[in-house]
């Protein structure tokens, strides 16, 4: 178990590297000028001034000297300073990730309630309404595009619900994190719940919808298992049935997909920041990528990707917790 | 400056309405018409700022030597009392105010203003607002600052004992005393900005002004920039201090979602995205701030090109500009939010006539008259023309307006095609003349005519913001003579000459529209008034309860 | 995942018939490409035909989806819209299956040092945050939609490689493999007659939902500013456009963004058709 | 309907049971008015054919049949006064476990993989007591240690795929009977898993059942367990119950045509292979469409008018306890004492040719070794073995599970490449033959596979498969399929089809027909009919056997059924864990095997006669089979060896522990691998 753990580990590296490197490739094969968006998109920008930028910024050394340079101040634990905000990269990386991973985490929370709750009852009672309504809703939220989705909550919760003088409780801000963002941590205080639901609703939408149809398929599959007919003949209850043998069983694809999830969805947040101007991760790279901001994208991209690689790390993990044949490092018994 | 980007806020020079009642101190103000559309700004520190909103925040958090009256768009003394200059208009004088002082309580002298001044031209800082005082103002001393070979602004003296601040021009301006209610030459109080070793890293942390505001916190990249009223602040020119407690400037790159955010109740203002403009006119009526402001979007030839360009394609040229429909443009693109443009110079500049050029109403008869004319004169056929490009950069929001002026030219029968360019390189590329009919828009940094005319035209701007590489000595005279006028009157109709130059004979650009405010706000908020150069004058509202 | 196995075509077709809501998905892709190649003859305008008079006008008997903020007949430009969306989500999930397919079938067949490298770029490509590299790369490219297309293909291939070194994988376990083997067939004849025709139709089920995803990046993309550029009619295009007269002109939204739902609606459900087709146990009884 | 209940109080009654499940490709009438009544304290057993619905009648008595698709359009399960089928869910489920029990086939996915042993058993006692988490798991550990599972209170601590198979099995037997009940279902108990195994866990339940008293339901396919374990028998076919009766009775004077003609097909390890043999024609009936009339008569000899236009109803024959559904079932019983309608069947096995011209043997393995590396060990799959084929003879290699019998057939045809060790053909290398070579050796050497589904490229048709030999070798292939087909009594109308469209033993005749194309000298048969039913099975076995005298084919026959080794081969050899430990000419293995291995192997097989089956002389083995990776020093037998256990002084002993015994003839007149070599009849 442990020569795994560090194998896995290891892999991570050159993951972690490649994707960086990439990156850093498709950076250097941007046709665009970072100095003159700087200067305000169209101005023109005096030659003093673009070699003070330049040279500010290393972006007149060869590329190879730069892409050196990433990595040596990386190894600082420095991910460099932004060309556009002029702050290091670690001070945007500290506003933008606890935005991020609160959105992703309560997301991921919701998507593994309704999820597996779906899959679970229209597994269990196939062919009923409940699983013609959960087949139906999930099909049309992989449908949807997710930035309609937002939009319409925002109108009908938000603008809606405002403009009728609707009871508090059922008006939702739109956009933003909330008050005292300072206190960016997976829990929200006071009415920063209130700011994250409609985003959290929108980004699960469609992991929810893969989770529902994820655990539908497997629960289905573990129902018809002999184990499954072997718990009922002991005389147990059918919840018990259910839900300790079955749904225990159904876990590991349903784990695996939530892990893959939570890791991309960090990343992959992005349109759902963008509708909801919530201050996380993707958005900020997003912005810095049409900024041509290198520092913040290579940099903001370098945590994404770890997170992606360590978040499955832990999932491939805990597998050995989930089903007791998965044991790593060793052959499987016969 | 030039646009930023296309959609930008507005001025206006008239008197607003103003609601009835005594104004009233408190309350806090979610502002989403200023960062709330393209996002995060680059730097907000004056020296650095470069966008109206950008420049924004320093409006309340700095006082200049002067300002243009946000009511009437006048100029009045703010830090400085009075000022004189020599009678070349190439030496001015400036007495400063006793009493007025930064939010720390340190006075505010000439040497604030002298060091503020160095600080923009010092060559690490890498101001994109050096020009104003390299190449507008043309102070003594600033080119070979930016140069490095210089460490000292020469042609600035700071007499801080008398409160005189002397300024020495390398060529006249009467209009220096407007040039300088420019937000980048607002005073820098020496003791704390040497302290900060990057500075240009500044607007990062507390900057330190003498405005009717202060920074409550540093600047939150992406989420905003919040004011607190600064209660030690001398009172300005209309004697009073700002009402608002606090004025949060929320900031996101998506108009569309932060206009919904004010529609939810969230906000006090909002920028009205132009496909809802129609429908914030029906709702909200009376709260909307929707005057022109000092800005023109404009299309202009590419003088150089062999098609376009030129004296001989002239006639080309003028049946393009009697073809294109600009009232269509704006009804259709801006739901009718903009002013069809009559000239280049907006209304709101002191000379501004309606107007100026007898090219400005569509008349597709006159057109393809003047059309024909060229094609005896220059023996070409305008139907097998090569397609002529319609440049712009991607993301503006361009499309539109591209598509119907290719429209338009079709019923010329001149053929045309979309020629969409990288936006974070479409300047230089303009500047190295690879436009053919390309888009640009300008916005006035200063209540003066010539802020339009010399950028955009003179032939010593090519290589800056003259992306129509028009160059004629005639028209260069007429600017030279013009600044040297020490009375903005006597200058004004040699700027009209000269407009209606490049307007009516040599047939240059093809203003399309001026732009206007498209602001809403609550109607809780009071006294919303919008200065002149796009600037909201905060401290002036209030917020009824 | 549940299992999938290899089922004769014949076969396929009888069971997926046989799931209706897969057949109505099929007939309405069936239907956007009839109308993707009769455009010119069901439409009665241009769809770049601008018309600055119409600006934004509601459906009428005149233009039955109503026009666009240039006055554009949207119904014109919905029905050309499927030009272009069927294009980019087919030929990206033709890229992504071309890519993908030699990939996986060179790591599940040689195995070892391939394998591993093979799968080790898949990981590498697969950390990407996907809107967020396919942004980058489209940035640095240039937008438009041969952009799109290409960069939806190689930010797709990941997991067709993946499913297909499985199913190689599997596929060259069997009995009917070593069959062939002792039967004395070359390896290339084991590997094209016997192994891909079996280990394709998995990949084929996640082909086809694919398409579906694709087509819904495309209008991520535009709402993100890296989508298709004008005045090409492209679903996404036009719905990005229409989020911003949501209140205004609902038809802008509503008429492409139905197209879109309609169409990944159709691709996921053959796509669950086809899985369904395949699983073993929904067998012949 | 009557009903069957003749003996006093029956302990469970089922009436007239109908079980339809709806599917759509129709009706399923799996169960299909069956009646039968068991006492207390008895064993009634079940025997069918796959399909026959014997599962399913004992799912509907324990109400675990999900419904729908399962209807009951009639039938009653009584039970203490009670019709289960009847029952509310609470009352069902405080019956389940508690008053019926059930054990599945499966033992490996029948337990939840994802918990201990321990708490499984522990939790069915806590279904139906009030008792503390400790106090369950203490009983638990003590049921463990009941049935058999050393150092039980460790072994609760396992998950269930860390256990053998056949310790997985004890482990449900303990669930089961954990709270005494009163009936035990226990449906295949033993199917999965190896026959030295299956004695261990019969006998386990044997002694449980006479502890207790427990009445027991045995399902099965298998005639011979039936007839040592059971009092009486029921025979089900396609859905129906077609006689019952006390187990002397049915294996000897059947009365139903299906029972006489399915004891008559069997391959017996009994009997000499020449005899009494009689293949069923046909196949089973589909469950959608059973045939009107006696579902068995397009199947019987004895069918008339009259079997295909009513149904037979059950009645009693010899006597009351003796009952069978058959319009003809007196000339059953006359033909059942006069063999008139068995054909004799000559000597299957072929003759050896070797040593009648001093040819060389056509297949010559000498010191094969063929070792795995997984998951860090070495798996010896192959240690090392030697023998011979003769041309046009039948070489059996037995031996349970994962002793290597599979590794040896591919590496014979070097499907995968030996670690070491020489293959030759005709005399000729093949391990070291060029690629060239090989492609004309395998023209000679074919293979037929275990899993007649798997072997086929599911995506051809059945003529495409049949002709891709020809292509392969560039041979025209006109006329050779349709000729192929015939020769393997399949239609041309088969050449159409896909794999999925066959039936498993058309699916093994097409194995057959492609592997024997190219007209090859050799065929290696890896278990060719374990995977059919007894009816099936035979169908292959003849035809192997007829392309055997027709053609003139070796055959390496691989099996782990003795029985059918007995009827195919002319030699056998025996494997244990990788390596020969008896090789013998047939009759002689079996009449006189030497090593204890063989004995215990041969004396683990039931044989269909009751009489015989209860007075065999059992050599017992203990314990589970190593894995290879673990193979002890020495001797690899002496863990389980009976002899070694008993016999054996300390000195003799150690020679075991030590020395590795060679294959020699000891005296015993074949060679054997034990140094203790000693004959012995087990049969
Ligand atoms: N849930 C179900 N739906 C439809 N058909 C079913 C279902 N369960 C069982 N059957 C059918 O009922 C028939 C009888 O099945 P059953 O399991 O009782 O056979 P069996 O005699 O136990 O055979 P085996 O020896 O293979 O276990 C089979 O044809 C099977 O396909
Ligand atoms: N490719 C492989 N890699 C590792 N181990 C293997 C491999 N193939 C077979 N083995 C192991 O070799 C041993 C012998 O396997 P083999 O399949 O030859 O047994 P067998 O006698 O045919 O068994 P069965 O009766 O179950 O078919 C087993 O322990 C098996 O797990
Ligand atoms: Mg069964
Ligand atoms: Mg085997």
């Amino acid at each position: 178990m442990a020569g795994y753990v560090l194998r896995r580990t290891l892999l991570v590296v050159p993951v972690v590297w490649g994707a960086v490197s990439v990156l850093f490739v498709v950076f250097f094969l941007l046709p665009g000028d970072p100095v003159e968006l700087m200067s305000g998109g169209e101005r023109a920008v005096n030659a003093e001034t673009r070699a003070a930028i330049e040279s500010k910024y290393g972006l007149d050394r060869p590329w190879y000297e730069q892409y050196g340079r990433f990595w040596s101040q990386l190894a600082q634990g420095d991910l460099g300073v932004s060309i556009t905000q002029g702050r290091s990269v670690n001070a945007i990386l500290g506003e933008t990730a606890p935005a991020s991973v609160r959105l992703a985490f309560w997301a991921v929370v919701l998507e593994v309630l309704i999820g597996v709750t779906a899959g679970v009852l229209s597994a269990v009672r196939r062919r009923s309404f409940v699983d013609a309504l959960a087949t139906v809703s999930t099909t049309v939220a992989v449908a949807v595009p997710v930035f309609v989705l937002g939009y319409l909550l925002q109108y009908m919760l938000g603008v809606y619900t405002f403009r009728h003088d609707f009871p508090d409780w059922a008006r939702f801000p739109v956009q933003g994190i909330g008050p005292d963002s300072w206190a960016l941590f997976l829990f929200p205080r006071g009415s920063q719940w209130k700011y994250l639901v409609l985003p959290a609703v929108t980004l699960a939408s469609v992991s929810t919808a893969v989770v529902a149809r994820m655990t539908r398929a497997t629960m289905l599959e573990v129902l018809d298992a002999d184990y499954m007919r072997t718990a009922a003949a002991k005389g147990l209850p059918r919840r018990t049935v259910i839900l300790k043998h079955g749904l225990r069983n159904a876990l590991v694809p349903v784990v695996t997909l939530v892990g893959l999830d939570l890791g991309a969805l960090i990343g992959s947040a992005v349109l759902t920041e963008a509708v909801f101007g919530w201050p996380g991760m993707g958005l900020a790279i997003h912005g810095a990528i049409t900024s041509l901001d290198a520092p913040i994208v290579l940099g903001l991209s370098l945590v994404l990707v770890a997170a992606y690689v360590v978040v499955n790390l832990f999932v491939d993990l805990s597998y050995a917790l989930l089903d007791p044949r998965i044991r790593y490092g060793k052959a499987g018994a016969r | 400056g030039n646009d930023g980007e296309d959609d930008q806020p507005a001025v206006r020079q008239e008197v607003p309405t103003t609601d009835g009642g005594a104004p009233i101190s408190g309350g806090t103000l979610v502002d989403l018409q200023n960062f709330a559309t393209s996002g995060d700004p680059d730097h907000i520190d004056p020296a650095l700022a470069t966008t109206v909103q950008s420049a924004q925040p320093g409006h309340l958090l700095w006082d200049g030597l002067t300002e243009n009256d946000y009511r009437t768009g006048e100029l009045r003394p703010m830090v400085a009392e009075r000022w004189d200059s020599n009678g070349d208009a190439t030496v001015w004088t400036f007495k400063l105010r006793p009493g007025v002082t930064f939010s720390n309580g340190d006075p505010v002298l000439p040497s604030d203003f002298k060091y503020a001044w160095e600080r923009v031209v010092t060559r690490s800082m890498a101001s994109s607002l050096s020009y104003h005082l390299t190449d507008n103002a043309r102070i003594k001393g600033a080119r070979a600052m930016l140069d490095g070979t210089a460490t000292e602004l020469t042609g600035v003296r700071a007499d801080d004992a008398n409160l005189t601040l002397t300024v020495e021009l390398e060529a006249p301006l009467g209009i220096f005393p407007t040039v300088v209610s420019h937000l980048v030459f607002s005073p820098m109080n020496r003791r704390t900005v040497s302290q900060v070793t990057d500075q240009t890293a500044y607007d990062q942390g507390m900057m330190i002004g003498n405005g009717p505001y202060r920074l409550a916190e540093p600047w939150r990249h992406g989420r905003s920039i919040t004011l607190v009223r600064n209660d030690s602040y001398w009172g300005g020119s209309n004697g009073h201090k700002a009402y608002i407690d606090r004025i949060e400037f929320r900031i996101s790159k998506d108009v569309n979602a932060a206009y919904t955010q004010f529609e939810s109740g969230q906000a006090q203002t909002a920028y009205i995205p132009a496909g809802r403009y129609a429908d914030a006119r029906a709702r909200y009526g009376r709260n909307i701030s929707d005057r022109p402001v000092l800005g023109v979007y404009y299309w202009g030839f590419n003088m150089r090109d062999p098609v376009v360009g030129g004296g001989d394609n002239m006639k080309l040229r003028q049946a393009i500009t009697l073809a294109i429909d600009r009232q269509a443009i704006v009804d259709a693109v801006y739901s009718g939010s903009r002013k069809v443009a009559t000239g280049f110079t907006p209304p709101g500049i002191p000379g501004h006539r309606e107007a100026l050029s007898e090219l400005f109403g569509r008349d597709l008869e006159r057109a393809r008259r003047v059309l024909r004319e060229w094609e005896q004169e220059t023996d070409k056929d305008a139907s097998s023309l090569e397609p002529i490009r319609l440049n712009f950069s991607v993301g503006g929001g361009h499309e539109p307006v591209a598509t119907l002026i290719q429209a338009n030219l079709g019923e010329l029968g001149i053929r045309s095609t979309l020629d969409p360019r990288d936006p974070t390189t479409y300047v230089s590329q303009m500047q190295r003349g690879e436009g053919q009919f390309l888009r640009s828009g300008w916005f006035w940094d200063y209540v003066a005519y010539d802020n339009g005319l010399f950028p955009v035209f003179d032939s010593r701007a090519i290589g800056g913001d003259n992306l129509v590489l028009h160059q004629n000595p005639k028209f260069d005279a007429a600017i030279d003579e013009a600044r040297r006028q020490r009375e903005a009157a006597s200058a004004i109709p040699i700027y009209q000459g000269a407009e209606k130059m490049v307007l009516d004979q040599d047939v240059v650009v093809v203003p399309l529209n001026w732009y206007t405010g498209q602001v809403v706000y609550a109607s809780e908020l009071r006294n919303v008034v919008q200065g002149a150069l796009g600037f909201f004058a905060y401290d002036e509202m209030w917020l009824a309860k | 995942m549940t299992a999938v196995r290899s089922v004769p075509r014949r076969e396929l077709w009888r069971r997926f018939r046989r799931n209706r809501l897969a057949t109505a998905g099929l007939m309405v892709i069936g239907l956007e490409v009839a109308a993707a190649i009769l455009a010119p003859l069901i439409t009665f305008d241009d769809p770049g035909h601008v018309d600055s008079g119409a600006s934004l006008s509601p459906p009428s008997g005149d233009h039955w989806f109503g026009t666009d903020l240039l006055g554009r007949d949207l119904y014109s430009r919905v029905v050309y819209g499927a030009r272009v969306s069927l294009q980019v989500g087919i030929v990206a999930a033709v890229i992504a299956l071309a890519i993908g397919l030699v990939a996986g079938a060179a790591a599940g067949w040689y195995g070892g040092f391939v394998d591993g490298l093979v799968m080790r770029v898949t990981d590498v490509f697969l950390a990407f945050p996907y809107i967020l590299a396919a942004i980058a790369v489209i940035t640095a490219v240039g937008r438009g939609r041969m952009a799109v297309i290409v960069v939806l293909g190689l930010l797709g291939w990941m997991p067709i490689a993946r499913l297909f070194r499985a199913s190689v994988l599997q596929a060259k376990a069997t009995e009917y493999v070593e069959a062939a083997r002792a039967l004395g067939v070359s390896d290339f004849g084991v590997v094209t007659r016997h192994i891909l025709p079996n280990a394709v139709q998995p990949v084929v089920v996640y082909a086809a939902i694919f398409v579906g995803t694709a087509v819904l990046s495309e209008a991520a993309l535009s709402f993100l500013g890296a989508g298709i550029t004008e005045p090409t009619a492209a679903w996404g295009l036009m719905v990005a456009q229409g989020k911003d007269y949501i209140f205004s002109s609902p038809h802008l939204l509503f008429f492409p963004g139905a197209a879109i739902f309609l169409t990944v609606l159709a691709f996921v459900l053959v796509g669950d058709g086809l899985r369904d087709a395949l699983d073993p146990r929904v067998g012949t009884p | 309907m009557s009903t069957v209940s003749g003996w006093g109080d029956a302990a469970l009654e089922v009436a007239d049971l109908r079980v339809h499940f709806d599917t759509p490709a129709g009706v399923v009438k799996a169960v299909d008015g069956v009646s039968w009544s068991l006492h207390a304290g008895e064993t009634l057993g079940i025997v069918g054919e796959s399909g026959s619905g014997k599962s399913v009648s004992a799912l509907a008595v324990m109400g675990l049949l999900p419904v729908p698709p399962a209807r009951f359009p009639s039938g009653h399960v009584l039970y203490d006064g009670r019709d289960l089928l009847a029952a509310g869910e609470k009352e069902l489920r405080h019956i389940r476990g508690n008053e019926i029990s059930m054990i599945f086939q499966d033992p490996l996915t029948s337990l939840n993989p994802v918990f201990r042993v321990g708490s499984q058993v522990a939790e069915a006692i806590r279904a139906h007591e009030k008792v503390g988490r400790a106090a369950a798991r203490r009983r638990a550990v003590d049921l463990l240690g009941e049935v058999g599972i050393p150092d039980a209170a460790r072994r609760a601590d396992d998950y269930p795929h860390e256990l053998s198979g056949g310790m997985r099995q004890r482990v449900m037997i303990a669930m089961a009977l954990a709270l005494d009940p009163r009936v035990l279902l226990a449906d295949e108990p033993t199917t999965a898993l190896d026959v030295t195994v299956r004695t261990q866990i019969m006998d386990l339940l044997s002694r449980l059942q006479g502890d207790r008293g427990t009445a027991v339901v045995l399902i099965t396919h298998d005639l011979g367990l039936v007839a040592g374990r059971a009092d009486r028998v029921l025979v089900m076919y396609a859905g129906r119950a077609v006689e019952v009766a006390p187990v002397e009775d049915l294996y000897h004077r059947p009365r139903h045509a299906y029972t006489l003609a399915l004891l008559s097909s069997l391959p017996r390890l009994d009997q000499p292979a020449e005899g009494r043999w009689r293949p069923i024609a046909g196949q089973p009936p589909r469950l959608v469409a059973v045939p009107p009339g006696c579902p068995f008569h397009p199947r019987c000899p004895f069918a008339t008018d009259i079997c295909r236009a009513e149904v037979p109803a059950l009645a009693a024959k010899d006597h009351r306890a003796h009952l069978a559904a058959c319009h003809h079932s007196d000339r059953v019983g006359e033909d059942a004492t006069s063999c008139e309608l068995a054909v004799d069947v000559p000597a299957m096995g072929g003759r050896s040719t070797a040593g009648s011209g001093g040819t060389p043997p056509l297949l010559e393995v000498d010191g094969l070794v063929k070792h795995y590396r997984a998951g860090g060990a070495d798996v010896r799959a192959v240690d090392g073995i030697s023998f011979t084929v003769d041309r046009g003879e039948t070489l059996a290699l037995v031996g349970e599970s994962g002793c290597g019998k599979t590794t040896t057939a591919r590496t014979v045809l070097r499907l995968v490449e030996p670690t070491t060790g020489a293959v030759r053909f005709d005399g000729e290398d093949v391990i070291g033959a060029s690629a060239a070579r090989l492609r004309a050796l395998r023209r000679e050497m074919q293979i037929v596979f275990q899993d007649p589904y798997a072997s086929l490229n599911p995506r051809m048709t059945v003529g495409t498969i049949l002709s891709e030999p020809f292509r392969v070798h560039g041979i025209d292939d006109a006329g050779e399929v349709a000729g192929l087909l015939d020769v393997v009594g399949l239609g041309a109308e088969h050449a159409g089809r896909y794999p999925h469209q066959l039936s498993g033993g058309e699916r093994q005749r097409v194995g057959i027909a492609r592997a024997i194309a190219l007209s090859p000298s050799l065929l290696v048969c890896d278990e060719p009919v374990s995977a059919l039913d007894v009816s099936i099975q035979a169908q292959v076995l003849g035809l192997l056997h007829d392309l055997q005298r027709e053609l003139g084919l070796a055959y390496l026959f691989i099996a782990h059924d003795l029985s059918v080794v007995r009827r195919i081969s002319r030699r056998v050899a025996v494997m244990y864990l990788g390596v020969i430990v008896e090789l013998a000419d047939r009759d002689v293995l079996f009449d006189r095997p030497a090593h204890p291995y063989t004995q215990a192997l041969i004396s683990a097989v039931p044989v269909p006669d009751p009489v015989r089956e209860r007075t065999r002389r059992r050599v017992v083995t203990s314990g589970d089979i190593p894995t290879t990776v673990d193979a002890p020093s020495g001797c690899r037998f002496r863990t389980r060896c009976q002899r070694f256990a008993g016999e054996l002084t300390d000195a003799e002993r150690q020679r075991c522990v030590e020395e590795a015994p060679a294959l020699v003839d000891r005296g015993q007149g074949h060679p054997a691998a034990c140094h203790y070599a000693d004959v012995s009849t087990v049969v």
